[in-house]
Formats: structure tokens, C-alpha cells, sequence
């Protein structure tokens, strides 16, 4: 049987199927920004690191507001109950425990939890942290949104072990990718889900990490 | 849909544990009198209450002092001469006297992720006395820790189904940073209002850090 | 020549004319408090640790506004331009050293610039610390309003060294007194100025510690 | 009587020493364009600049590096492909790269007189290499000092002459917390209102923490 890969799209649908009502969540860059627009049947509180509590749907070319965005400078309203706060207090949401969620993209995460998506050496000559690491360590749980392979070479994200530098270690729950949803257990990865047509062997000769099924 | 709002107060009390570090916010106004009461109703036992002051003979914190629930009290101030003072005097309540900025900082630093602080305040006094401190430019400085609450008890003026919160005037004291630091912030509000009545940048203790919300008009 | 020693409101008038227009000042409870009194002619904003800045004018009977109290949970009216805060950021401007002046009672005062307000044992059973601690590491300068004497017995609180538990070391700048104005200095207090019909002779006898003049 | 308006951009800036360390706001919206402008114009050398990011080609904080007054940049996050990443390279630009919530913490804590404190955040990543570690209830922390500015630039929507003020949106990002981190805050306001127009409970940074203020018309 073949199976199709999941779309960035995919990736995030799929990650907002699993966020119940009533959950505050931070998404991170690229893939993670995209789950908000799969949630919208449920009331889901987003955050973002610069003080805005209640993101909404991205606002229209005549709906700007210029002093209104997110983490990622991208322009934003605000949904109906929303509360804006100053940037230690964002982060004190952010570090003190209180974001059920986060959701970040990554390069590389480990069965132990570990997750590296900042630098892809310890000697780059500049360092792009960001508010990661706060996050990473901060949240109730990190979920991962990524790609299963390096798009070049095809080596497998899903390690025994991160070989770049890591954002945190220990701290991811899970991993949501084009193939797969995957689970940090103390024995390996547990497979909670795989694509339509994925098969326990393929998915298998593209991780390097243990996997296990439950 | 989001709905912080119990219908009772024996409802927003329900599961508080034996043992239980319960946050009571107040400096005068801002004091959740109804909650406090609800708290010696529901009947947990040997709570660490940590509120700004001991009180007086009569008031909440006196009131539920005499019930016999609370073993620890941690506060910046006693008078000798009130329930609390008694109590511990007889040996039926334990103190810890914590500077009022400390006290507020540690609250603070439980709701931020802060898992310890230098502060210059105390570490020259009897205070610090057998404790770590730490020479910060030139500096002597005392290590605080965080204070963490099971349950934070807090008094609003406003509150919509999010938990999105306003104080009236100076009853906003210990009312945000207790609402941050606790497991279950618990808070009675005088008024109800829609979703969207308080402005976003308007709003003092943000819904994120709300669990319950009992309507307890004035 | 006789001398009247100042009244409680003589100390907090003496204060007041120190202070120029602009200060934020933190007023502790006692004679302190009084001291707003008599600056009305000048804008100087009064803070309180419960996350007052800018304390007005007691209120009548008519006007009290019960949501509304000062440090020590008295009444109070705001100005014009008032702000108010929640606890850990009103101690934040305590603390950080935001205000130009704190003032304070005390038990004693040494001439070290030790201060001594909040018990009169190291065992005494129950502590009332409150904020002193806070304010008096924390302000840009601390000065203390006190009577020169112990009402009982005479005896000075004006100190080579406290004899009660502190509350800071070597934070005082500043006694006012019912008798004098006392500046902390390396080599003692130096006299600032006395009430009329006061001499050196009379102030020296009431006074334990080093007095200079300069 | 309290008048912390200043006249003009030269006035705002006057008295920066060589050598200053200068926080400066904003996340996108919130920054203080004019007094970033202004911080080059008025020539001070050997700058530390405090931002969040080290921005593009282009923008406040380029064009002040561009100037080459700066020093070191101590920020979150810094692109290779900019003027900060290239001086970088070139070694005309010292970094200290900080965890955005160490970093907006740190600043908080020069402002409320914290003098160091522990954090999960970086422990246990190469930023936390050769420096001070404690195990904290089973969690490994790293210690952090505060971050003080002698000189903070600050971006408002509205001021009063007292220098209380609002911030639009997320507009308020750093800036009341490096309002309160710095000897000399200088604020660019988009308006000037009345004493009493923004109410006690609305103000987002109260004039305690500000020295001088510069209307900059939107």
C-alpha cells in the first residue's frame, strides 16, 4: 500500500485534533502557527511570548491593526475575551507552568525527550534562541511539529540521540510528523498513530530512535 | 465554550486537601471573605494559609484561624495580641515571618518559573540567621525561595467566563500574583460581566491563571 | 534658655521642608504619615506599599471609598495623575530603589545608619515585620522620624549601636527628631539643625552616640 | 510643579555618556524609533545596546549598528544575515545571547531590585557553559543577574506630564519593564494627554519610573 506523506497543513490538523477545549497553548514558528486555523469549533486560547493572550484569525489587508502581532512579528487580532499583558508577564505565563501546551518545530528530538531547534552547531557564529528555550522548559507539555526526514539525504529527526545543540533536554511529550505521532515513554518512542498506508517496517527504516508499539 | 463560573460556593471549595497551602490575597479591600469562610466550611485540615498579616480577633483570617484548620500561618506581620498571636503563643501555630516585599517577590516567583531570588532585604537581620546569603556586589543578599500555593483565594471586581479579572482601586494588592502562583486559583467576584466588557489591555489578572470563579455580589 | 521640643506634627512639618517638589516618597506608619500634611504646596507623590502612587488628602466622612487604602489600611484619596499596581510591582518600586525617599519610625537609630522599628527582642513571640525591611534596603535614601528620647526612663535612641534587632544595616541618612536633625556621617551625626533654645551641651547629654557639628 | 516633557529630540538624549548601556523596547510595534535616531545623532561611543532582537538589513537597530557607536548587543535572538550578524562576524560587534524570558526576567529584576535568581531556562544547553548551576528541587537552574540600563528608550501611546503612560496593544511588549530597569528613561509618546485622563487603574507604566518624555506625533 502507498501512503502520502502529510502536508505541513496535515501536520497541523492532525496536532489540532488532539487540543481539548479550554487549553492555553503557545505555537511556535512555521508549522506550529498553522494549527490555530484547525481549532476553530473549539474554544482554544493561543499565546504569544510578546504579551497577547486570545489570538484570533489572521486579520484582512483592510483590517490591520499595525500594533497588534505575534511572536513572529506577524500581524493578528484579537478574539473576544483576549488579554494583553507586558513581556515578563508573558513569559512568567510561559515559564511559571501555566500554558497547558506548546507546540514548536524542531530539527531533531530524541527518545529521552530531548529537543534541539535553535543552532545547527555549537560554534554558529550567531545564535538564533528566541524564546524557545523558555517555552520548552516552561509549558505543561511540548509537542513537536516536523518533518520525519531531512528533506536533503533523507536522514531521520526522530534520534536516539540530538547531535546538534540542544533547547532543552527531557522535555518533549510528543511528536507530531508526516508520518507518524509519536510518544516519549521511558522505553522509546510509542507510536500512537501512523498515516494511512504507513507500514510498522517503513516507519521503522526511516527513525533512527527505538520505536515501540503499545 | 469556556465556563470558569461555579453555581456555589461549597462548589468552588470542592477537592481542597488536608495539608493544602492555601494563598488568601487582602490588604484590607481585596480580602475574599467569602471564600475564607468557605474554606473553614469545607473542612480541610492542617493548611498552610499565606496572607499578607495575622489579623485581629475578629475578620477573616481570625475567624479562620479559630476554626482549628490551620496549622502554618506565613505572613509579614502578628500582633501579639490577636488569634494568631495566641495561638502561636500556646504552641498551636506555627509562623513564618516573611519581609512583606519578600513575601510578595516569592509569590511572584512561583508564578513566573523563578525557583529562587537574591534580595538584599533581611540578610543582615535576624531574619537570615542560619540561612544562605551571598555577596552580590559588594552586596550581602539573602537566597528566597518561591512560594507555592495548592489553591490561591481571590477577590475581584469584575470577572467574565475566561477568568479575565479587574480589582477595584488598591483591592488589587496580592489579588494578580496569587491568582499566578497556585495550582487552583479560586475567585469571588462582584460582578459578572460578558465576554469582551473588560478591554484586553484593561485586564489585571488574566483568565490563564483562573480556574473557578463564584459570583458573590457586594 | 527653655526649649519646647517638637510635637508629633512639629517632626513630620520639619521632614516636610526637606523634601522638593517631584520626589516619590513612601511615608511609614506614625509620624511619617503626617508628613504629607504639610507638603501641599508641592507636588510630591506619595506611594504605598499596597500599589498606591500618588496618596491624596484623607477623605471627609462622606467621601471614603472602601476599595481604597494606604499601608497602614487608612482611608486615603488619590490625586490627579495617581497609579495604582498590585503588590509585588508596588514593592518593585520599593525595592529597586525607585523612591527618592522613605520615611520611617523607629525604636533607634545608630550612628552606623542602622535601624531598629520592628521588635524589641530577638524572642519576641510574634513579628511584626511588615514592609520596614523592604523600604529600608530599598529606597534611594531612608531617613526616620522619632522622638530623641525614650518617653519612659530617657534614655537615648540615638545609639553608637542598636541594641534591639535591626531592621537593615547602615541605611539611615537621616534622624528627625523632637529636638534635632541628625545626619549620618562616617565620624558620627552631624547636627543639621535644633529646635530653638536647644544647645550643644543640652542635645549632647540627651544623646548616646557621637555628635558633630560641621 | 511636574513637568517631564522635554522639547525636543536633543534634549531628550542630552547627558548619554560613552560607554552607556541603553535598553531599548519593542517587539515590531512599540519601538522607539525616534529615540534610537536620536541615540545615534547625540554620538555617544562604545554603546551596549538591550533588544530583543538584532533585526535585518534595515530598522532602528540597524541603523544604530550601522553607526558603529555599538559596542555589544545583549538579545535574544540575532540573524546571520544582517548588519548585527555581519559585524558580528567581523568582530566590530560583541554578543550575549539570552533566552527571550531570561532576558525580559533579568531586565524585570534590575528593576525590582532582585540581584540574581534561578531559572530552568538554558541550564542545561551551551549558553549555561562554564557558569553557575544549582539543583533545585530535582530541577538543574542557572543563575541570572539582572540587566541595568543607564539609560532605558521606551515607545508610548500616551503620557502625562507626570510621565505615567499607556502602551497600545502589543505595543507594551519591554517596555515597562525596561522603564523600570534603567537610571534614565526617556519615552517617545504618540500622544500627551491631562493629568488624570489615563485612569489610576489604566496606567500601564507609572511615572515613577520615568525621567523624560518626548511627544513624537504618530
Amino acid at each position: 500500500m502507498e501512503f502520502q506523506p502529510l502536508d505541513r497543513d496535515g501536520i497541523a490538523a492532525r496536532i489540532a485534533r488532539d487540543i481539548p477545549e479550554g487549553w492555553f497553548v503557545n505555537l511556535g514558528i512555521g508549522i506550529p502557527t498553522k494549527v490555530s486555523d484547525f481549532v476553530q469549533d473549539r474554544e482554544v486560547i493561543f499565546h504569544a511570548e510578546n504579551g497577547v493572550i486570545g489570538i484570533g484569525p489572521a486579520p484582512t489587508e483592510a483590517n490591520i491593526n499595525p500594533y497588534l502581532v505575534n511572536a513572529g512579528v506577524q500581524h493578528i487580532t484579537l478574539i473576544t475575551g483576549a488579554a494583553l499583558v507586558h513581556h515578563a508577564d508573558s513569559f512568567a505565563i510561559a515559564r511559571g507552568g501555566h500554558l497547558d501546551l506548546c507546540v514548536l518545530g524542531a530539527f531533531e528530538v530524541a527518545e529521552n525527550g530531548d529537543i534541539a531547534n535553535w543552532a545547527r552547531s555549537d560554534h554558529e557564529p550567531t545564535k538564533q534562541v528566541g524564546g524557545a528555550m523558555d517555552l520548552a522548559v516552561g509549558a505543561q507539555r511540548l509537542w513537536v511539529a516536523m518533518e520525519h526526514t531531512n528533506k536533503r539525504g533523507g536522514g531521520s529527526r526522530i534520534r536516539t540521540a540530538c547531535s546538534y545543540p540542544l533547547t532543552a533536554k527531557g522535555v518533549v511529550k510528543r511528536v507530531y510528523t508526516d508520518l507518524a505521532v509519536l510518544e516519549v515513554t521511558p522505553r522509546g518512542f510509542a507510536v500512537l498513530d501512523m498515516i494511512p498506508g504507513m507500514t510498522r517496517e517503513a516507519l521503522r527504516a526511516r527513525t533512527e530512535a527505538t520505536l515501540i508499539w503499545r | 465554550m469556556i465556563d470558569k463560573f461555579v453555581p456555589s460556593l461549597a462548589d468552588a471549595m470542592a477537592g481542597i486537601q488536608d495539608g493544602a497551602t492555601v494563598l488568601a490575597a487582602g490588604f484590607g479591600p481585596g480580602t475574599p471573605a467569602t471564600l475564607m469562610r468557605g474554606l473553614a466550611e469545607q473542612g480541610a485540615r492542617d493548611l498552610t494559609i499565606v496572607m499578607n498579616a495575622g489579623g485581629r480577633d475578629e475578620g477573616p483570617i481570625a475567624d479562620l484561624l479559630s476554626t482549628g484548620l490551620v496549622g502554618k500561618l506565613i505572613c509579614s506581620f502578628v500582633r501579639a495580641d490577636s488569634v494568631a498571636g495566641r495561638q502561636f503563643a500556646k504552641g498551636q501555630l506555627e509562623l513564618e515571618i516573611v519581609p512583606q516585599g519578600t513575601l510578595a517577590e516569592r509569590i511572584r516567583a512561583a508564578g513566573a518559573g523563578v525557583r529562587g531570588f537574591y534580595t538584599p532585604t533581611a540578610a543582615d537581620t535576624i531574619l537570615a540567621e542560619g540561612r544562605e546569603t551571598r555577596m552580590i556586589n559588594g552586596r550581602l543578599c539573602l537566597l528566597e525561595y518561591p512560594i507555592f500555593g495548592d489553591v490561591a483565594l481571590i477577590d475581584a471586581w469584575q470577572a467574565d467566563r475566561f477568568g479575565n479579572l479587574t480589582h477595584r482601586d488598591s483591592a488589587r494588592n496580592f489579588n494578580p500574583i496569587m491568582a499566578m502562583a497556585a495550582k487552583m486559583t479560586i475567585v469571588q467576584t462582584a460582578h459578572v460581566v460578558e465576554l469582551g466588557a473588560i478591554q484586553p489591555e484593561h485586564v489585571h489578572t488574566a483568565g490563564v491563571f483562573v480556574q473557578r470563579v463564584l459570583h458573590v455580589p457586594v
